[in-house]
């Protein structure tokens, strides 16, 4: 089999771990060698025979272990699809395209490295730290959220970064958004971001008033996730594109966000 | 047991009556790490008009029970941009490729429809005047007879390959419609295109697509889709290609019954890129089962007593 | 938080803009046991038509994706019976109750209204002209507009309450319709009926009902019934009444949004008999939520930029 | 609580006893004191959030345990709704419209009574066998089947009546149809019975030329269950009745059925 060919395939879930009760992570393992997978890459989960997650769900690949052929998803719930899936026990299977998208440009020469995740916008982020260390970089890694509770796997990302956190309220780390966090004020050549949209947008201001490359990974209402329906594009300076196939990373300079 | 499951729609030789419907299989490359296109009995590219369209803006889909809606507006490079990049890296598939042709005007359609003539692998056209999507044309052919009648008859003066002619369910009396484009030289007619819809979030008060409206496909539509195929099937004699919620072979089945010779496999494909494969050995499992040699023989065999 | 959940449609004065749809909570007391009718804003009760009718033969129902088809085609004892039988042991509910009346001809219309215009605890009717079940009249009046205007018209000279007109949705324009009969004399206009719809068994080829077609509701509807009570709302000024896939207070609010004075609950009946009274109450939950004091605020709120 | 009401309920689980891979006996529980359940009455299940099995599935009940405030039903696996419900577990809860439909007239002056149940039709029947027992009369009971493992329950049934089996493959009891087992030919003066409708036909048919009194319990497609919508009618001497309200049991004499 051409292992880099997109899938779809029945995975099985080895692991379901709860973080706390609005996230858990679900690891997926594949019965043969799995493709090639881009840290920024997402999947397309579907939830079978439910009356309102009608279409597939996609969510981020939040780590590979590319030796037990399986990866893991860190999901938030948010609606029915995330809230099903939270209830997949350990051997039962769920129906998986993946790898889709782009992913994340890793070719960098930067050295002074940021990655932002605001919420669950975390997840593509911990996958790209790893490929950042195997490239001999450890990133500065800036982890916000509304709350407390919002700041999760936080030992997990220790492993490839160094860690900073705010939160809206300043239960943990400091007080406020993550762009008014005091690390934006270091020395950066390249930022990585995934969140809410106005949260990337924010960073995004900052990264291109301080000339700063940045990639952001967006997450536009899907239906198929492989350039097919064209459901899902974002605004480009080129036109529309499609957030599944020419995203969901893009190079802010490719979007129109900084146009007045 | 031999089967037969070749069908013929005006001058399309089909292996099987399984299509894969426009505007959701893009140009076919998108399927080709899952399913082997070779095995359809068509496919039906990506709406494509005259000149280069952008679209919708975003937000352009909805999830609904059992469907979805969505607003895409006939985003597309335009006519030239498929004849000169597209076609020559889809048209070695051995299957039939359709365009399926969109405009705002009567003569954006001639002219599009005129190109796509010189193609000598696109054996058939699906003219698209059923487009809920668009400010401009679209639909708006496809809700009146005389309109129809205009856009249908224009296209065939200059298109002489295969013309399929793909109503909008959103009219009173579609067998009439259908009647009236056969009446002016369809080859065929495929149905339904998507029923006119809103959703709207309550917390937000905003609507969910960037346009308000948008068309409804997926298997809430079946039922009227079935009727639809049903009700133009005693109107005309051409070949009729249904589609609207067929999500499996059993689906597929219920169209050819209800009157259709070939059916499109829409929605379905982004819920399983596999699908239409499993439609083509579905239908054969079918005929097997039940002693259908010839998938002829499906073809309008409701019993209605 | 003082809350007005009162809504005026004609000379109806609904506590609530909750009712029941004609078709799907019999005359009431099948819904004693579960809940509280006079909580309610308004009932509307079966389809009633001058002579008592049998309806259509055993198999009416179908299941679909979401949804179901029914074909009862307006069993009902007559109006005589519902004057002499029925009225009398409904009469003393503290809502709103509407008969919907129905007929073959514009005279049976015209006497059954009659009828119905001495009940003094009956303060409304709803002119169904939208049934697709029946062979002669019903859904027949409701697709063009000069039959619509003239059964309306016919009606409003005999029936001096307040009368609602429900309209089909299997027409190319809706609006247009609500239009001419607002303009003959509708005091509101109520929608959806049911989409026309076939379903059929691939095992033994049969259609599923008896009638072959059918009506479809149920949330499969719910994005076309909002699209045209939306559209609707730009065409008139007179209240109109939203159904179609109402199962839970978001739902009614979104009907509300698009444009909806009252909205009425169809098939959830059937999935949860004490459905309406949840609605009632999440009524008042999203406009605490949301701090709406008055739910006529609600109406045609949709943001729409 | 008026407790002859008919109520909508989320009951318990109590058991999920699974006979063979095509049948289980679901037991239901409330937490108030049941409503008074007459023998051959049924109830609406609702499988929630599948996309297919939108409507409540009428099962009819298989026995009562009052003094539990339980009762039981036998269910045989057919589609997607009956499927879902073989699924549940001990404590999930379903909610539950009962109890539905008019019951079997056990006031009775016969003493000769066979019951005849076809497949999964033989539910209604343990109730109802019960219930002539407490009357001081033990039926007949007749059960039929295509084959050996349609024919279930035996060891329940004959605690209340004396035992016949007939199988269309004769690998149980004696072969053919129930109406041409030899207990047929015994000295009957009421039947009762629940099966498929060519077998109650049938059956009626025999019924009718030997004069007996006979009840079928008829099972049509329901939408509410409770009179509402008119999508359950028969065809009955006085025209359309409702086989959820009016029935689901009626005398083959009220039928159509015997009339050429
Ligand atoms: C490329 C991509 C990667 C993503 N990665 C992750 C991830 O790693 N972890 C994670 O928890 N979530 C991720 N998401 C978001 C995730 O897809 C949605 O939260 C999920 O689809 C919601 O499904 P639901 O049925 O639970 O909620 P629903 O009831 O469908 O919706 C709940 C809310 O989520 C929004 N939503 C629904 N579907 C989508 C969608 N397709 N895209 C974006 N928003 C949606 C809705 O607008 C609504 O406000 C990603 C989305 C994209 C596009
Ligand atoms: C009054 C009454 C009492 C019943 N009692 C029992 C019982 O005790 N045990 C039992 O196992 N079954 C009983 N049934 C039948 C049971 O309701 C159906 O088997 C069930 O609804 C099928 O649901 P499903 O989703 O599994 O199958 P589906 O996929 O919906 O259908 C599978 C098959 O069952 C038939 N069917 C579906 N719905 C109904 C319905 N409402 N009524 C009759 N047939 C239907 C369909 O035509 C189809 O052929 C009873 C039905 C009625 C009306
Ligand atoms: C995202 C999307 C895009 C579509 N684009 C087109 C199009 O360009 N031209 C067209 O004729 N139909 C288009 N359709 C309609 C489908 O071809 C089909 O008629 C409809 O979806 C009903 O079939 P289904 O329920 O199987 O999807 C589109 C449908 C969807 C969902
Ligand atoms: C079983 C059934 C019977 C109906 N009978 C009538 C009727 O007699 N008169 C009428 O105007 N509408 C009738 N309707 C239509 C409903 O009143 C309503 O317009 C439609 O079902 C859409 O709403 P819903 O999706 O909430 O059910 C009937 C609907 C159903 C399901
Ligand atoms: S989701 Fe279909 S094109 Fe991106
Ligand atoms: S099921 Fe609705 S009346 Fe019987």
């Amino acid at each position: 089999m051409n292992t880099d060919k997109k899938r779809a395939e029945d995975l099985t879930v080895v692991e379901n771990r709860k973080i706390n009760k609005d996230y858990y992570v679900l690891k997926l393992a594949s019965k043969t060698d799995l493709p090639k997978i881009k840290a920024g890459q997402f999947v397309e989960l579907l939830v079978e025979d439910t009356r309102n997650a009608f279409l597939r769900r996609p969510i981020s690949i939040y780590d590979v272990q590319p030796e037990c052929n399986s990866f893991e998803l860190l999901i938030q719930i948010v609606g029915e699809g995330t809230q099903l899936m939270s209830q997949l026990q350990t051997g039962d299977t769920i129906n998986t395209m993946y790898p889709l998208g782009n992913g994340f440009q890793t070719e960098t020469k930067s050295k002074n490295i940021l990655l932002v995740g605001g919420g669950v916008g975390l997840a593509p982020l911990l996958y790209l730290a790893k490929k950042l260390n195997d490239k001999g970089i450890r990133p500065k890694i800036l982890l916000g959220g509304r709350a407390e509770n919002n700041i999760i796997e936080i030992d997990n990302f220790e492993k490839y970064g160094d860690i900073f956190i705010s939160t809206e309220d300043g239960s943990l780390g400091e007080k406020g958004f993550v762009t008014q966090h005091s690390v934006m004020n270091e020395s950066i050549d390249k930022i990585y971001t995934c969140g809410p949209d106005p949260m990337m947008r924010a960073v995004g201001d900052i990264a291109f008033s301080k000339n700063i490359d940045c990639e952001v990974s967006l997450e536009n209402m899907m239906a198929c996730g492989i350039g097919a329906c064209l459901c899902c594009v974002t605004d480009t300076k080129e036109g529309h594109k499609c957030v599944c196939t020419d995203g969901p990373v893009f190079n802010t300079n490719e979007l129109k966000w900084n146009i007045a | 047991m031999d089967l037969n499951t070749r069908i013929k729609i005006g001058g399309l030789d089909l292996k099987n009556p399984v299509m894969t419907a426009s505007g959701t299989f893009g140009y076919g490359p998108e399927f080709e790490d899952f399913i082997d296109i070779n095995r359809l009995g068509g496919i039906v590219v990506k709406g494509t008009t005259l000149h280069h369209r952008e679209g919708n803006a975003y937000p352009r889909m909805a999830e609904t029970p059992s469907g979805m809606l969505n607003a895409v507006g006939l985003q597309n490079k335009g006519v030239d941009v498929f004849c000169k990049d597209i076609y020559p890296s889809i048209k070695h598939y051995d299957t039939n490729i359709l365009v399926n042709v969109s405009g705002s005007t009567v003569e954006e359609y001639i002219e599009t429809a005129a190109r796509i003539n010189e193609l000598d692998h696109i054996p058939g056209i699906e003219l698209n005047i059923s487009c809920p999507n668009v400010k401009e044309g679209g639909m708006a052919f496809g809700t009146s007879c005389p309109s129809a009648v205009a856009v249908t008859h224009a296209v065939r003066e200059v298109y002489k390959k295969t013309m399929v002619v793909k109503l909008s369910p959103n009219v009173t009396n579609i067998a009439e419609i259908a009647k009236a484009v056969q009446d002016v030289g369809a080859d065929g007619v495929s149905l339904i295109n998507t029923l006119l819809g809103i959703a709207v979030d309550a917390e937000t008060r905003k609507p969910l697509l960037s346009t308000i409206t948008g068309g409804l496909s997926g298997p809430a539509v079946k039922p009227v889709a079935l009727r639809m195929v049903w009700q133009v099937s005693k109107a005309v004699n051409i070949p009729i290609i249904g589609m609207g919620g067929i999500m499996n072979a059993t689906d597929a089945i219920e169209f050819m019954l209800a009157g259709a010779s070939a059916i499109q496999v829409g929605t379905a494909n982004f819920i399983d890129p596999t699908v239409s494969m499993k439609i083509v050995d579905g239908i054969e499992d079918y005929m097997r089962r039940h002693g259908v040699t010839d998938v002829n023989d499906l073809i309008g065999a409701m019993i209605e007593d």
